[in-house]
């Protein structure tokens, strides 16, 4: 029975990060523009996507993962020239759908550049599981496991110790209050959409070769990133990584000890019962309503 | 008060500007409808039937149609939900008069539009798998693709002769997969296989090692994987990285290249059943089928990428259907639908079809071919 | 004979201290002014009043409708109390920010203060039953008798917001009034009025306490609060300072004291 | 009645345009799904629009609606209109259970966790094939007849579906209308306010998101009926997210914005199949197109075009009706 549980740990991990990373896309947009970026899940898939064209192409690996995060963060650019800039000031339902026409706009596109084929890019060192104590883990696992840490604790350190993420900490906090003393506010929402596009990509990339992808990927991932977010407390960076980690053990722990069938059910209900329990999620702050 | 009534006045010109709108007759050619999952999560389906369509329905209409009128095709995209279908039912008899219908790619939107087909007296070649739209027979409802009873005891049969007795079961979450897996629970004990494991996962999920390590913890001998899509080929994957060293069976719903290669060596070994059309040119010279498949094959990839087996369930139904129009001289829906029920062996690219009154499918066992994966390319199993 | 009694409250916020061991009484029928540096503990007491903030020890106690017949006077006692059963038992408040119904005309917001005068259900209202359309024929004059009661029936059918800053802070007494509560708080009321409407409001005040309501008025206006009070408590640091007349406050030394700082 | 001159004229409208256009596709079979959107829409519209209660799982009390119907009738043989009423029962109660906690929450938090119902509640339809066919569905449903009256044809199933929606609208006018109607907009506007005059808050929340849920679960009976056919892809979260396009895009806190929305959401699509594989682009492009440049929404906005318009042309004193 124990050798279970550390293989359903190590899987659970494995997609937990990968829901961590898409958790702290949204974060990041969520910090710098207070708006909830349901497209988060389509940057995934571009980034994807666009990596294996690349390869396909010939370009090397390295080269092509790079390309992908520009093409994705141009795409991030792009989404927040022309959609969420023009509905300043809009509210929280409004915004909402504008980031949904976004995700089906770029699924669209997807569906016309890439078609409805699934596609896949080769392991980054090989397919040979490792044997840990009972369990076994992919090459690839690794990777997504310790790329994840690098680039959290990159967005920690970047928020945290930068003056260019204090600028952006301070556009969510009170837009007029940073323009007043002189950041230029414009340029730091379209740096957060760029930051979180380029996330997404990575993830992207690290997860097409054990996941595929195709131009509807992006729904689920972006759907899971939201609840990691919401989970950890949104616009907490480190409450989007515990989020993650956490619906993603719970996914494998309910799918090895109670049904498979019931998996993303369990992973819901048990977020139901946090968000009753603590009605901003697990570290959000629990703001009191001033009169 | 003044600034509803004339708002309210543009939602009824919106409404009555589209009743106008084209009520088009059509000159006297041949309508088929379809309607296919050409996007959303069945579009492995739903693609390939349609372009098969197309390109034969151009290809005849260039050689003169059938007695002597053009073929029109009008097809709508489901993306498989059975909502829009029975809408799409309800549009192709309605508003394009169609004579004929092929279509549901799934087992779902096949069964939402059941009533409605026999309600408008209209037939209906269906290209999904599962058992129900046969059984019990529907007077209106005809059905090409192999039915997943057939698949389970073509693998059963295998297993039996491999001497496995112990059998784990993991499927997916849509239609065909949930149908599947019923048929192979009803049928595992008259091959006196016994299913130690039960598993299921999501369609889109991206890691199934949980419920296959619980598999290796059962004393199954064997794996059957029913599902479609890219979920079998994680499953593939997993089970090689789980190191479990258990043969695996897969359904005919991988039946293309496309698993083969998004499971890299973790495919080699995998048996399936599957329609001649995906071994086309690994048929003996003397087969029956070799033909049809081979024409369809090279037909196929000339224009579009590999070729499929639901492809292949396209090919077939338009054939039956051409075949019927010339033996019925003519689109009366009710001598149309008499005449497809006689079909007679008929060597299609999906087996020999004999249909008759009460069996509106018309192929047994035999049309289904047992594969084996070797080194990243299909072999037949005899 | 007392409207309102309060018992050794207690309150603070995470060792800071709002409110402590404060203890008055408010006598029915006059306008009874709260005065205190900022911080010291004026709106903390308000929402503790009005069930935002629930004491931490201490009672609030509140005199019942129509408790004489038998001697024996019979209070609720408040501070356990969920907002919505406070305002029924007759305590209405205007707000320091506006919380206004934006989303709906001025006519509808006063409307909306008449809640508890009005009782038709959720499902005669789906129907409109005849009792529903008298009903809000009642409602819809009482609430234009409350506009004009604060000079607004002009603006009844305005959108909210589209009122003036003025407007609005007498909406929202308009609103209060409606509800026909027996003690009306009004949270600095003249904050950001300019001299006539700051004028305009202390005869609304004192033509509110005439009408039979008894005022709470939290306000840093000296000039409106020493012409309207009968009574003022001056609060400094969550304690009482001193409770008397105007005139009896205007020349407390203690009160001097704290407020102008001693000359040396 | 003056206040309800705008819903005399709709329902005439309606109610002859079956005469006019007998056989015509749009009307009687497309028609039908815009009826059943505009109940569904209109009820989502006073827990969205004027109560500001964001939900992300409406589709979820559409399909337990639907479900309770098709199960019941089916494998218990009950009587249709039994079976539709027993599965409004069956909403309410589960929608008094979760209302109380979820609709503690706010915000992002509040569409997650009614996003999250909506979810398990799919993969309940998914999963327990014994009672909901599973994914393949439940098939052979009986139809609904009124009084032996059985409503078989689609122009039928057009009059029982636009008089649900007639109904439906009347009585969210009402409730608009009356106490109970600006209690629900007061909460919305301020919650403290709100509380400040009487109103318990929670309860209010509460029943309107009930009443939703009844509304929705009466609708997804209809949709049963109709169908005779249920299956789980029917009411995934994306119908949920469909419904709270057509609220928002119709314009909020506006019953007649939410019955505009419900058309157009309803036609879109069948006009956008000319664009075929252009048609989830085109589609991506018009909601982000219409909310970015009349977030109030496409009624609301052209509302005001039309008053601003007729101000220009006929300039008279009389200030814009109340907001309906």
């Amino acid at each position: 029975m124990s050798d279970y549980i550390l293989q359903f740990l190590i899987s659970g991990i494995t997609v937990g990060s990968i829901y961590a990373l898409v958790g702290l896309g949204f974060t990041i947009i969520y910090n710098a523009s207070d708006v909830v970026n349901f497209a988060q899940g389509e940057f995934v898939m571009i980034g994807a996507m666009s990596a294996v064209s690349f390869s396909i192409a010939g370009i090397p690996l390295i080269i092509a993962i790079i390309m992908a995060m520009m093409v994705t963060v141009l795409v991030g650019f792009a989404l927040n020239q022309f959609a969420i800039k023009p509905a300043k000031g809009a509210s929280v339902v409004t915004t909402i759908i504008i980031t949904i026409g976004a995700s089906i706009f770029l699924r669209g596109a997807a569906l016309l550049i890439w078609g409805k084929d699934f596609y896949s890019l080769p392991a980054f060192s090989g397919e040979q599981p490792i044997h840990i104590a009972g369990a076994t883990i992919l090459p690839q696992n690794l990777w997504v496991m310790g790329i994840s840490v690098l680039l959290v604790s990159a967005v920690l350190w970047f928020f945290k110790y930068t003056l260019l993420g204090k600028a952006i900490l301070a556009c969510s906090c009170n837009h007029t209050a940073a323009q007043m003393v002189g950041i230029n506010v414009g340029k730091m929402m379209l740096l957060s959409y760029g930051l979180s596009a380029m996330l997404g990509a990575l993830a992207g990339v690290l997860i097409v070769p054990i996941t595929f992808s195709s131009y509807d990927a992006g729904i689920m991932l972006g759907l899971k990133g939201f609840s990691a977010a919401i989970l950890g407390g949104i616009g907490n960076p480190i409450g989007a990584i515990v989020g993650g980690l956490l619906l993603g053990i719970l996914e494998s722990l309910g799918a090895g000890f109670i049904s498979s069938g019931y998996k993303d059910a369990i992973a819901f209900a048990i977020i139901l019962f946090v968000l009753f329990v603590r009605p901003s999620g697990l570290l959000g702050h629990e703001h009191q309503e001033r009169v | 008060m003044r600034s509803k009534i004339a708002t309210l006045l543009s939602i009824t010109s919106l409404c009555c500007s589209i009743m106008i709108s084209s009520q088009v007759y059509a000159g006297d050619t041949i309508k088929i409808g379809s309607f296919l999952a050409v996007t959303g999560g069945a579009s492995f389906l739903g693609d390939p039937e349609l372009k098969t369509l197309q390109m034969y329905i151009d290809k005849l209409n260039k050689e003169g149609g059938v007695l002597g009128k053009k073929i029109e095709l009008v097809h709508y995209d489901t993306g498989g939900n059975p909502k829009k279908a029975v809408n799409f039912i309800k549009r192709l008899v309605k508003k394009d008069r169609v004579d004929v219908i092929i279509g549901g790619s799934t087992s779902g939107t096949t069964l939402a539009v059941a009533p409605l087909v026999k309600k408008f007296k209209i037939p209906m070649i269906s290209l999904a798998g599962s058992i129900k739209i046969v059984e019990p027979t529907q007077k209106w409802l005809f059905k090409v693709p192999h039915t997943d009873r057939m698949a389970a005891a073509k693998v059963f049969a295998d297993m039996q002769k491999r001497g496995f007795t112990k059998v784990a079961l993991i499927s997916g979450s849509g239609g065909f997969d949930k149908s599947g897996r019923t048929q192979s629970l009803a049928l595992a004990s008259k091959y006196n296989i016994q299913i130690v494991a039960d598993e299921s996962y999501g369609n889109k999920d991206t890691d199934m090692t949980a419920q296959l390590t619980k598999i290796r913890a059962s004393d199954a001998q064997a794996i059957l994987n029913f599902g479609f899509g890219k979920a079998p080929a994680i499953v593939t994957k997993n089970i090689k990285q789980l190191g479990i060293k258990l043969p695996i069976y897969q359904s005919h719903g991988v039946a293309s290249k496309k698993y083969i290669e998004l499971s890299g060596d973790a495919a080699n070994g995998v048996r399936l059943p599957a329609a001649a059309i995906v071994v086309a040119n690994e048929l003996a010279d003397n087969d029956i089928q070799k033909k049809v498949t081979m024409a369809y094959k090279t037909q196929y990839e000339a224009k579009y990428d590999q070729v499929s087996s639901f492809g292949a369930h396209a090919y077939d139904a338009l054939m039956i259907t051409l075949k019927a129009i010339k033996q019925a001289k003519g689109v009366d829906k009710k001598a149309l639908r008499t005449a497809i029920e006689r079909t007679q062996n008929y060597v299609g690219a999906g087996g020999i079809f004999n249909m008759s009154a009460d069996d509106h499918m018309g192929l047994k066992e035999d049309s289904f071919k047992l594969l084996e994966i070797v080194d990243g390319r299909w072999q037949i199993v005899n | 004979m007392n409207l309102l009694r309060v018992k050794h409250l207690e309150k603070s916020f995470g060792g800071v201290s709002a409110i402590s061991n404060l203890s008055f009484d408010l006598p029915k029928g006059i306008v009874f002014s709260v005065i205190g540096p900022n911080g010291a503990g004026k709106t903390t007491l308000f929402n503790m009043l009005c069930g935002f903030y629930t004491p931490d020890q201490g009672s609030i106690i509140f005199k019942k409708e129509n408790a004489e017949q038998n001697k024996e006077v019979i209070y609720h006692s408040l501070h356990n109390m969920a907002t919505h059963q406070i305002a029924a038992c007759g305590i209405s408040r205007s707000f320091q920010n506006l919380q206004i119904f934006f989303n709906m005309t001025a006519l509808e917001n006063v409307m909306v203060g008449c809640h508890l005068q009005s009782s038709s259900r959720f499902l005669p209202s789906l129907l409109r039953l005849p009792s529903v359309i008298k009903e809000e024929q009642r409602v819809k004059q009482q609430a234009l008798n409350a506009l004009a009661f604060c000079h607004l029936d002009h603006l009844a059918n305005e959108m909210a917001d589209s009122l003036a800053y003025g407007d609005l802070k007498r909406l929202e007494i308009a609103r209060a009034l409606a509800s026909k509560p027996k003690l009306l708080m009004l949270d600095e009321p003249a904050a950001g009025l300019n001299d006539t409407e700051t004028q305009q409001m202390s005869h609304l005040i004192r033509k509110i306490c005439d009408s039979g309501v008894t005022v709470l008025l939290v306000e840093h206006n000296m000039e409106l609060v020493m012409t309207s009070s009968d009574q003022i408590l001056v609060l400094n640091f969550g304690h009482l300072l001193a409770q008397g007349t105007p005139d009896e406050i205007q020349n407390n030394p203690v009160v001097v004291k704290a407020y102008l700082g001693e000359d040396i | 009645m003056k206040r309800l001159s705008g819903f005399y004229l709709l329902s005439l409208v309606a109610l002859i345009l079956p005469q006019i256009f007998p056989d015509n596709y749009y009307l009687t079979v497309v028609g039908v799904f815009a009826t059943l959107h505009i109940i569904l829409a209109v009820g989502l519209n006073l827990l969205m629009g004027y109560c500001g209660q964001i939900s992300l799982g409406h589709a979820a009390f559409f399909g337990l609606g639907a479900y309770s119907s098709a199960i019941l009738t089916t494998r218990y043989q009950l009587d249709p209109w039994l079976a539709m009423i027993s599965g409004m029962v069956l909403v309410f109660i589960i929608a008094n259970l979760i209302a109380r906690p979820i609709l503690k929450l706010k915000g992002h938090y509040l569409a997650m966790a009614t996003l999250g119902f909506g979810i398990i509640v799919h993969i309940i339809f998914v999963q327990t094939e014994a009672l909901s066919g599973g994914p393949d569905g439940l098939g052979d449903i009986p139809t609904l007849s009124i009084a032996g009256w059985a409503v078989d044809s689609d122009i039928r199933w057009y009059y029982v579906t636009t008089i649900s929606a007639l109904g439906t609208i009347l009585l969210s006018l009402n409730l608009i209308a009356s106490r109970s109607g600006r209690a629900i907009r007061a909460v919305h506007g301020s919650e403290f306010a709100a509380q400040m005059m009487g109103i318990n808050s929670n309860k209010t929340k509460v029943m309107v998101f009930v009443f939703a849920a009844v509304l929705a679960s009466f609708a997804g009976s209809l949709f049963a009926y109709q169908q005779n056919f249920v299956s789980p892809d029917s009411f995934s979260f994306f119908f949920s997210i469909e419904l709270v396009t057509m609220v928002v895009l119709g314009g909020m806190a506006s019953t007649y914005g939410a019955v505009f929305g419900a058309i157009l959401l309803t036609f879109l699509p069948e006009l956008l199949i000319v664009f075929e594989d252009y048609e989830m682009l085109v589609y991506g492009a018009i909601l982000m197109l219409v909310m970015i440049f009349m977030p109030q929404g496409l009624f609301i906005s052209l509302g005001h075009q039309l008053t601003q318009l007729k101000k220009n042309y006929w300039p008279n004193k009389k200030p814009a009706g109340d907001q309906q």
